[in-house]
């Protein structure tokens, strides 16, 4: 069970997760969670794939790992930037709904 | 007389090509205020241009019929695009009335443009530099290039000095012949894929020795080149962005549209398509013969229902473009001839047809038909004058319009005398609608107040009208001082067809 | 620490995980998403522990619970949207299609994975092999660091730029200003005049 | 454990990158003390340490001297060739001129601070660095740095409705692409052999396994997003819109560039494309017909500029499946060259834009009536910007239209160039649109026309000069990029 | 080699275009001075050649070599020379002697005109034009003149321009010549391909002729017909245009609206002969082919009776006479298509006498009643106007062929023809068609009479208000008619028939005349013996018809009307009235479908189809396209990811197909 297969399944799986929230969801905050998801997914697979690789990387044994690192700097970065955004359309728009972003178009 | 080029060394054809281009600079510099002087400068520059080009043909040598006075120099090595200019037969003629009819279309619009004045010059010349740049263009992406580049100068003279709908009209104008020039272009560059170089002469060698195409190939590409082309003559029925286009065009525009353009259709089928891909052109002769044909009588009976002068023109334009279109088809040196003689018959006669209804719409401001009358009786010179543009348009003997049609309509006769049969009925109605618009425009009772007040010519429309009359003339009675020009390179032409 | 074990911990790592994002994805109310999300987030920090990465683990609870999850939280609360606040979430045809696609995904990527072979070479063993000796050290914070800065301290550096473009980002866009009086960038709505 | 040490040649290679992040600090800081509010033009220092920093990093890019590849640096993670120096070149050119614009356009909207130069820098420096970089990681952070600031960059105008939702969009879009590119990277990262530099990848020999190539294939949609691919195209026209003048022009030119050298770098290093051509022909022939129409019956000038910006995505793609699927190293070299021309081009265009948009919050092609008339200069400028963005003769677009047609056709895609040259004809409609109305019509609307900041004038006529002369001149261009194109692919 | 025959239509030349850039300035008496001088100093020209070739024994013609016109060496070589020999000497002298005199008359007769200089020029233009007809020595140089005058019959039938009527004239005789200018064209190139030239004398070289006789067509329209029979029968079409013969007579009449002048020269004594000057050039080639100079009689005989037909109920005097214009054209070409070109050749000079007579006459009436045309409101002018009823009278009697005439030795000559092909040889058509010869000789001395009486006999039906106003011209109008009536009285014995003592001077100067050779005494005294009835028949005829006119149109006479009265004469009368609804028929047949088929070509195909269905069409559709593409960019976030959510699925599952495809095999 512990497998590496077994692993990405669950990353793909735990990927699908993120993408069903991004794309069913219109309340803003959630899509932001799902998106993180998303790159939760990805670390998984990341870190699954560096342990296998780990003897035998020509990277470094820590490329996978070093890699979900700089994927958890991003996140952060993103999750700041995002997250002020979703203050700014607040602000301005007084919602969170996703589709009621839509003065843009054509 | 004519200095000897040997001794200078003077890239002539450059100089041809260029000098208005370099007007163009100048102008750029002056003063948009001080019009007069734009306006001199612009005919200064035209008439230069003329000058070289007289020059140019004082060091054609007419016994022999391959390019002559040719310039080469790589371009755009990485590419293989290289800056050959030549001339022949083919477009000795073409460029001299490109540069006859430009000082004259300046003199033209002394009056007519006033404002932009700066910007229309401008636009004529650069106009000028692209018309004559794809005569002498022996690359094929040169050709291309300055094929292009005379659509802007254009665009701009429709759109900002046209009449009522002219943005509707260049656009389409525009758009059209992109159309075409487009698909041109993609065979330009299979050629250059297949056989490594875009020099015409070096491709004409290269597709008849080491790589031949084959027959699908030919087909497709000769379709392509002979698509943009037919667009442009514009051959049926492609044609119907040249009444639109005319009919909103300043005279200027219609003038070097009718004069110069359209023959650069015409030109490069004879000059690209069909020596190009010759088996292509034989197979398809039959098609694009019966299209000109078609072309010849359906232009005249549209022209026969308009009422919109300019109109009238330009379908009889497509009508006498016809004429030219057929005689590419033919392989005898008669026709080809005749094709040749017909291109500068028409940029002469429609050329001084659309000057003289621009005078006429200086004075009045209207084209319609209706709205005329009897102008012989109020200005007899000007109606004198547009009697002899219109006789030389329908081909009377004497006149320059007889010598040209009647090599085509020969040539055609032998080669199909049904061909020649229909073709032959354009003359007819060619009288018929001309002879129709005459009646309208210039006889009868003046109906119209405002027509009793019209003015005659006046000296300086005279002396740019004048010449006009002069080389029809010449050209309807001593042809041969331009057909030897044409003759050896034709020949030429139609060997290696028959081979 | 191997066997049945670690394949029991995963097992429950691993549901839960799945669990809890499934919970995420589909509570109305943010506040819940939030802590649904911080609970997969440990299940994930278990994952890498059991991977061998601890260090990574314990960045992962660091960051996301610890740094990420609380912005979140501020902001929810920031913003404090009332129940009745809350949009209005789709129907059953927008889910549906969320789900198709988001399935779709997931069987595609199945179907990759499955029949891959270099991860069927790569799972030959059945089960993640253990390091041998020399490779103890391996997800150490001592390696770790060692290679970070010997082998990808360009990377390391671009990532402090980039956390920075984030504060200047998030600082520029979340600080206050006062709303500019008029309203720019109305041309959407001026669609009057057809050109051409 | 060895002490850290860098070589001559690592630090050469990071000069550019690293000028333009110090410069990016620089403006920061500068701008740290000053809080006053009032002072609109007083601020003209943050340009120009924008203009000396990119200058500066500009000539860094020379001092490496050779046009030799220098192999992999920093333990793979980036390597110093001419392909990325020539894309380097191209996002420092472009971030000189929106600096050079930017002074002036912000301090009439009121909003001249030192967080859009300093986004600016750093995102020209991330963007050179992705030019650069070699490995996964790298290229990862890179991207999502210039993303980050990007996103802002878009949402710059934060009292502005429209910036805001145009901004989100661009992130929550982004922000899910990212995840693709990421699992793609992921993917490719672990079925290589575990390895992140590209060499490597290319060497393991993955690339006939399934899953790898859709990793390559996630990773594709990750970089299509970035250059507005559809059908990952979307964001592109909404966000121009909504964006500020200069950011809209920074997303059109520099990150389309920097993502078109990075993809290429990518696709050819990693050897991942072998199964991507007919994806890639199908991208391409689908962005190139739906961007063009689209743009048909656009008023808004940014939008246009936007569709068009996806129509010439398509254009670029050509070159790309082209140089995947031929063996003849020439062919590729069309890409670096429009991706070039295409800057000159769109920069000017959008230089025109910042200058209208200084006087009127409109954009419409209505509002370019007679503006030939008004300003001719200008008009004359962005009709060059036009008229070579639609592939017309003596322009650099048409160069780049021949090059990119004739490697087409010469690897035998003779369909795609017969689409490319169809939809470039639709392009022919709207592009004159814009000249139509300020030639051929008379002034309309009301508003006052302030003359356009110098920067913004320099620019213009900087460009439209530049689109000209390659037109005529093309051909050390042309063998720059073919150079450039063999030290990836040799 | 002879530069001094280019003097010949370069005098005119000059004339015109003098007068046609000074002429407003100059005055009308140098305007006069020029334009007569002009055809004078042509004529003089003109003489002095035919001097040359009568008296040189050795010169039968003169030769002008000229310059190279459209010359492609070995391929096409068209010289732009003139010739000069029996045929176009006189032709040369009757243009410019008769063209003189009505010169001279115009000078009268157009006085106080506001286009004076333009009509002279025009008149000037003309002449040179119809020099180059008769001289040129190919046939493209003769097209030059022949076109040429085409062009001065429209410009002068439409002089007064004010009026549309003139100007539709005008039109209409350009157009229906184009129309039969449009087969000569097609003749010379069949000239060209099948002889390689298009010299004159090279056509009818007997050498070329036997060679080319034995070619024909191929294809299927024309297979098997000879091709000279093709080049005769283009050629003949074009000649029914210019000389108005069936089916392209209808200009003729109509061109009546130009000034009485012109008519005279252009529309009977000269223009309108050019087809048979052509057919008589071009003998041999006709000769030999015999079924085209069937067709010739055929078309010239029904012409002459059609329009003999129609003349007798013209009102207009200058309808009356065009219609007989038309009607001897038609003899002409009958006499040529029994073989007569002698004849139809010496009918042409007479007759450009005796009509040019007539029409100056009707001109003289005309002027007198101040532009009144209507024979019906004249009458009993032979009062005011004596000289001109003198010799509007010669003229009659020489059309109506009175001996001695000119016009009964022309017109006999004709008959003779016809009677010899037809009844002598016992040809049951040629009889037939020259029983209708006979009998239109007949009714032309009856329109003739008619006309007379109507105008000079009788009570006077004039206007009160001219009553009095009308009296002789005098001038150079009596004189022009002065010197035409002595022409018109004596001209016939040019060629008086050797049976009759003469030695048929003319035809054998023109070498058309085919005098019979080898004949035995007996076939000689039949031959003999057959002109003479022949000339009796036809003297009878002529007698007749003049009588019954005058019976008929006598003072008091009542017959006319009674005879409208009668049912067939009711119907006669009104077809004939209406020209046989010619016009009316072309119009409903050919011009008005043409125009209404050409609009609607406009609106549906032009317009509609191609225009605005295909060129606009398919830009609509791409906008319409574009138009779609723009409305699926709702704006709406979720719609945006689905999007490419979608597009990411599709293309993996692409790829993974491809692979797996590729894996399999």
């Amino acid at each position: 069970m512990f497998s590496l297969p077994v692993i990405l399944y669950l990353s793909a799986l735990l990927f699908s997760i993120g993408i069903y929230g991004v794309l069913a969801r219109r309340n803003i905050l959630v899509v932001l969670m799902s998106l993180e998801l998303m790159l939760n997914a990805v670390n998984i697979a990341l870190v699954g794939f560096g342990r296998v690789h780990a003897l035998s990387t020509p990277s470094g044994e820590h490329s996978g790992q070093i890699f979900t690192l700089m994927v958890l700097a991003v996140a952060a970065a993103e999750a700041a930037i995002g997250l002020s955004l979703l203050l700014l359309i607040w602000r301005r728009w007084k919602t969170i709904d996703l589709r009621e972003l839509c003065r843009l178009s054509g | 007389m004519i200095p000897e080029l040997e001794s200078f060394n003077l890239p002539i054809l450059s100089l041809v090509t260029l000098t208005p281009a370099f007007g163009a600079l100048l102008l750029a510099l002056i003063d948009s205020n001080s019009k007069a002087l734009i306006r001199q400068v612009a005919l200064m520059v035209s008439f230069l241009g003329l000058l070289f080009s007289l020059i140019m043909v004082g060091n054609f040598d007419s016994s022999v019929g391959v390019m002559q006075l040719e310039e080469n120099h790589s371009w755009i090595e990485s590419l293989g695009i290289s800056y050959h200019l030549g001339v022949d037969g083919f477009s000795i003629l073409l460029i001299l009335l490109t540069s006859f009819t430009m000082p004259f279309v300046f003199m033209s619009t002394w009056k007519a443009v006033d404002h932009r004045v700066k910007e229309f010059h401008i636009a004529l010349l650069l106009l000028q530099t692209g018309m004559i740049g794809a005569f002498v263009a022996l690359d094929l992406v040169l050709f291309y290039l300055f094929y292009e580049a005379m659509l802007v100068p254009m665009y701009l003279i429709i759109g900002i000095w046209g009449g009522k709908d002219r943005v509707y009209a260049a656009l389409k104008f525009f758009i059209y012949t992109m159309v075409g020039s487009l698909f041109m272009f993609l065979a330009i560059l299979y050629l250059y894929n297949h056989a490594g170089t875009f020099d015409l002469t070096l491709l004409l060698e290269r597709l008849k020795t080491t790589h031949p195409l084959d027959v699908i190939q030919q087909f497709w590409l000769f379709l392509a080149f002979a698509l943009s082309f037919a667009i442009k003559v514009p051959l049926f029925p492609l044609h119907t962005w040249l009444p639109d286009a005319h009919v909103q065009a300043p005279t200027a525009g219609s003038v070097v549209l009718a004069g110069v353009l359209l023959k650069m259709g015409t030109y490069g089928l004879l000059r690209f398509a069909i020596p190009l891909f010759p088996d292509a052109a034989m197979d398809l002769r039959e098609e694009f013969c019966w299209l000109a044909v078609t072309g010849i009588i359906f232009g005249a009976c549209m022209a026969l229902v308009q009422t919109d002068i300019k109109k009238l023109i330009a379908y009889s334009s497509v009508s006498h473009l016809g004429f030219v279109v057929l005689a590419c088809f033919m392989t005898d040196v008669e026709s080809l001839t005749g094709a040749i003689l017909q291109m500068v018959n028409h940029g002469l006669s429609t050329g001084m047809l659309f000057l003289m209804i621009g005078i006429i719409y200086e004075r009045r401001h209207t084209r319609d038909l209706a709205d005329y009358g009897g102008l012989a009786s109020v200005v007899p010179v000007y109606s004198v004058f547009f009697i002899i543009a219109v006789l030389s348009s329908i081909g009377l003997p004497g006149l320059n319009g007889f010598v040209g049609e009647f090599l085509i309509l020969f040539g055609a006769f032998r080669a199909d005398p049904l061909w020649g049969m229909l073709a032959a009925t354009g003359v007819v109605l060619g009288a018929l609608y001309m002879l129709k618009m005459v009646k309208a425009f210039l006889f009868g009772p003046v109906v119209h107040e405002a027509n009793k007040e019209v003015k005659d010519l006046n000296l300086r429309e005279i002396i740019y009208l004048s010449p006009f009359v002069v080389l029809m003339v010449w050209l309807g009675l001593y042809p041969s001082s331009f057909t030897n020009l044409v003759e050896p390179t034709l020949s030429l032409y139609v060997q290696l067809l028959q081979n | 620490m191997s066997g049945w074990l670690e394949h029991l911990i995963f097992g429950i790592l691993a549901a839960s995980s799945v669990a809890s994002s499934f919970l995420v994805v589909t509570r109305r109310n943010p506040i819940y998403s939030a802590l649904f999300l911080i609970v997969m987030f440990g299940m994930v920090a278990g994952i890498f522990m059991l991977l061998d990465a601890t260090f990574l683990g314990f960045m992962q609870l660091l960051v996301y619970a610890g740094a990420i999850m609380v912005l979140y939280l501020f902001v929810i609360m920031l913003i404090n949207p009332r129940d009745d606040s809350l949009p209005e979430e789709g129907g059953f045809t927008e889910k549906t299609f969320a789900a198709g696609v988001a399935l779709l995904v997931f069987s595609l990527l199945t179907f990759g994975i499955s029949n891959s072979e270099t991860v069927s070479t790569l799972a030959e063993a059945g089960t993640i092999p253990d390091l041998p000796e020399v490779a103890q050290t391996h997800g150490a914070i001592e390696a770790f660091g060692y290679e970070l800065f010997h082998k990808h301290l360009l990377v390391f550096e671009v990532a402090s730029i980039l956390i920075l473009v984030g504060i200047i980002g998030a600082v520029h866009i979340a600080m206050k200003t006062k709303p500019a009086p008029v309203e720019l960038g109305s041309n959407d709505e001026e669609r009057l005049v057809k050109d051409v | 454990m060895e002490p850290l040490s860098l070589s001559r040649a690592e630090i050469l290679a990071v000069l550019p990158a690293g000028f333009l992040f110090i410069t990016g600090l620089i403006q920061l800081l500068s701008d740290l003390g000053d809080t006053s509010k009032t002072s609109r033009h007083e601020k003209t220092h943050l340009a120009m340490i924008g203009v000396t920093g990119a200058l500066v990093a500009f000539a860094s890019l020379f001092v490496q001297g050779t046009l030799a590849s220098t192999g992999e640096l920093y333990a793979g993670a980036m390597t110093d060739d001419l392909f990325g120096r020539l894309g380097a070149g191209v996002i420092i050119v472009t971030s000189l001129f929106v600096t050079l614009m930017s002074g002036g356009y912000l301090s009439s909207s009121g909003n001249n601070k030192a967080e859009f130069h300093s986004l600016i820098s750093f995102s020209a420096g991330a963007m050179v660095l992705l030019c650069q970089a070699t490995n996964l990681v790298s290229i990862f952070v890179a991207i999502e740095t210039l993303s980050l600031a990007v996103y802002v960059l878009a949402g710059f105008f934060k009292e502005n409705k429209s910036a805001s939702e145009g901004a989100f969009k661009y992130f929550v879009m982004g922000a899910f692409s990212s995840g693709f590119l990421l699992f793609g990277m992921a993917l490719v990262y672990g079925l290589s052999g575990g390895s992140l530099s590209l060499s490597d990848i290319a060497a393991s020999g993955a690339s006939s396994d399934a899953l790898f190539a859709v990793g390559v294939l996630m990773v594709l949609i990750g970089f299509a997003f970035k250059v507005g691919v559809v059908p990952f195209h979307s964001w592109v026209p909404d966000v121009y819109q909504g964006a500020p003048v200069l950011a809209a022009g920074w997303m059109a030119v520099a990150v389309k560039s920097a993502s078109f050298f990075a993809l290429c770098r990518f696709l050819y290093h990693s050897g991942g494309g072998a199964y991507l051509d007919q994806i890639l022909v199908a991208l391409s022939v689908v962005t190139m017909i739906l961007g063009n129409l689209a743009a048909l019956n656009q008023q808004s000038l940014k939008r246009m500029l936007a569709y068009s910006g996806i129509a010439h995505s398509g254009y670029l793609m050509i070159p790309v499946v082209v140089a995947l699927s031929g063996n003849d190293l020439s062919i590729g070299a069309s890409l670096p060259f429009y991706l070039c021309a295409y800057a000159a081009t769109t920069l000017a265009a959008f230089g025109v834009l910042t200058a209208l948009s200084v006087s009127t919050d409109r954009d419409n092609i209505g509002d370019l009536n007679g503006l030939a008339k008004s300003r001719p200069m200008l008009a004359l400028g962005f009709t060059i910007a036009l008229i070579s963005l639609a592939g017309i003769p003596l322009t650099a677009g048409f160069i780049g239209k021949l090059m990119i047609f004739s490697d087409a056709i010469g690897a035998g895609f003779i369909q795609i160039a017969i689409i490319g040259i169809l939809t470039s004809l639709v392009s022919v409609y709207y592009y004159l649109r814009p000249v139509v109305a300020m030639w051929f019509r008379d002034p309309r609307s009301s508003f006052d026309l302030i003359p356009a900041p110098w920067g913004v004038q320099f620019t213009v006529g900087v460009c439209g000069i530049a689109t000209i002369i390659v037109g005529l001149f093309p051909d050390w261009l042309v063998e720059l990029s073919r150079i450039s194109v063999e030290t990836i692919l040799g | 080699m002879d530069s001094n025959l280019l003097w010949i239509p370069l005098f005119p030349f000059l004339g015109f275009l003098i007068n046609g850039i000074l002429g407003k300035r100059m005055g009308n008496r140098t305007v006069s001075i020029v334009a007569s001088v002009a055809p004078l100093l042509a004529f003089s020209v003109a003489f002095g050649a035919w001097r040359k070739i009568v008296s040189d024994t050795g010169v039968s013609a003169l030769h002008w070599d000229g310059f190279p016109w459209i010359w492609l060496d070995g391929l096409l070589e068209v010289p732009f020379a003139l010739h000069f020999d029996g045929l176009s000497a006189v032709m040369c002298l009757v243009i410019t002697g008769v063209g003189s005199l009505i010169h001279l008359y115009s000078i009268g007769y157009m006085k106080g005109d506001p286009g004076y200089h333009r009509y002279f020029a025009y008149l000037n233009l003309f002449t040179t034009f119809m020099l180059l007809l008769v001289l040129g020595d190919n046939l493209l140089l003769l097209f030059i003149g022949w076109e040429g005058v085409g062009l001065c019959s429209y410009l002068l039938i439409g002089f007064w321009f004010q009026d549309d009527a003139n100007c539709a004239a005008g039109k209409k005789a350009f157009i229906v010549n184009r129309i039969g200018d449009l087969a000569f064209l097609l003749g010379m190139f069949l000239c060209l391909i099948h002889f390689g030239t298009l010299d004159l004398a090279a056509l009818v070289n007997a050498d070329n002729l036997n060679q080319v006789a034995s070619e024909t067509f191929e294809g299927s329209l024309f297979a098997g017909m000879g091709v000279i029979t093709g080049i005769a029968l283009l050629l003949f079409i074009g000649a029914t245009g210019k000389s108005a013969q069936i089916p392209l007579y209808v200009w003729l009449p109509d061109a009546m609206a130009g000034p009485t002048p012109v008519s005279a020269l252009i529309h009977a004594a000269t223009m309108v002969t050019s087809g048979v000057y052509l057919c008589c050039r071009l003998m041999p080639l006709f000769q030999a082919a015999p079924m085209a100079l069937s067709i010739v009689a055929v078309v010239g005989a029904c012409t002459a009776l059609l329009a003999a037909i129609i003349a007798f109920t013209q009102n207009d005097i200058k309808k009356v006479l065009a219609y007989s214009t038309v009607s001897q054209l038609g003899y002409m070409f009958f006499a040529i298509g029994v073989g007569a070109f002698s004849a139809a050749f010496f009918h042409v000079v007479t007759h450009a006498f005796f009509k040019a007579l007539l029409f100056l006459g009707s001109g003289a009436v005309i002027h007198a009643m101040h532009h009144e045309q209507d024979m019906r409101k004249m009458g009993g002018l032979r009062k005011q106007l004596p000289f001109t009823h003198i010799t509007f009278l010669i003229g009659t009697l020489a059309i109506a062929g009175v001996p001695p005439l000119a016009g009964f030795f022309s017109k006999d000559e004709i008959l003779f023809a016809g009677y010899q092909a037809g009844i002598m040889e016992g040809d049951t058509l040629s009889s037939l068609f020259w029983y209708v010869s006979v009998a239109t000789a007949g009714m032309t001395a009856f329109y003739m009479m008619r006309c007379v009486a109507m105008t000079f006999w009788g009570d006077s039906q004039v206007d009160q208000k001219l009553e009095g106003k009308v009296h002789e011209p005098g001038g150079w109008i009596g004189f022009a008619l002065f010197v035409l009536a002595i022409a018109s009285a004596l001209g016939g014995f040019l060629n008086v028939p050797e049976f009759l003592g003469g030695h048929a001077i003319l035809g054998h100067f023109t070498g058309l005349h085919v005098s019979p050779t080898d004949l035995t005494k007996d076939e000689l005294v039949a031959l003999h013996a057959g002109e003479f009835t022949s000339m009796l028949i036809s003297l009878a005829i002529a007698g007749a018809g003049l009588l019954v006119g005058f019976l008929f149109y006598r003072k008091g006479s009542g017959l006319p009307a009674a005879f409208r009265n009668s049912p067939p004469g009711a119907f006669l009368g009104k077809l004939s009235e209406n020209k046989f609804y010619v016009d009316e028929m072309y119009a409903a047949v050919i011009v008005r479908p043409f125009e209404a088929i050409s609009q609607l070509l406009h609106t549906l195909i032009d317009q509609v189809l191609i225009d605005k269905l295909l060129v606009n069409g398919s830009a609509l559709l791409v906008r319409g396209l574009g138009e779609l593409f723009r409305r699926m960019q709702t704006g709406f976030i979720p719609g945006y990811l689905l999007t490419f959510g979608c597009g990411a699925l599709v293309l993996i599952y692409i790829l993974l197909n491809s692979m797996a495809k590729a894996g399999a095999q």
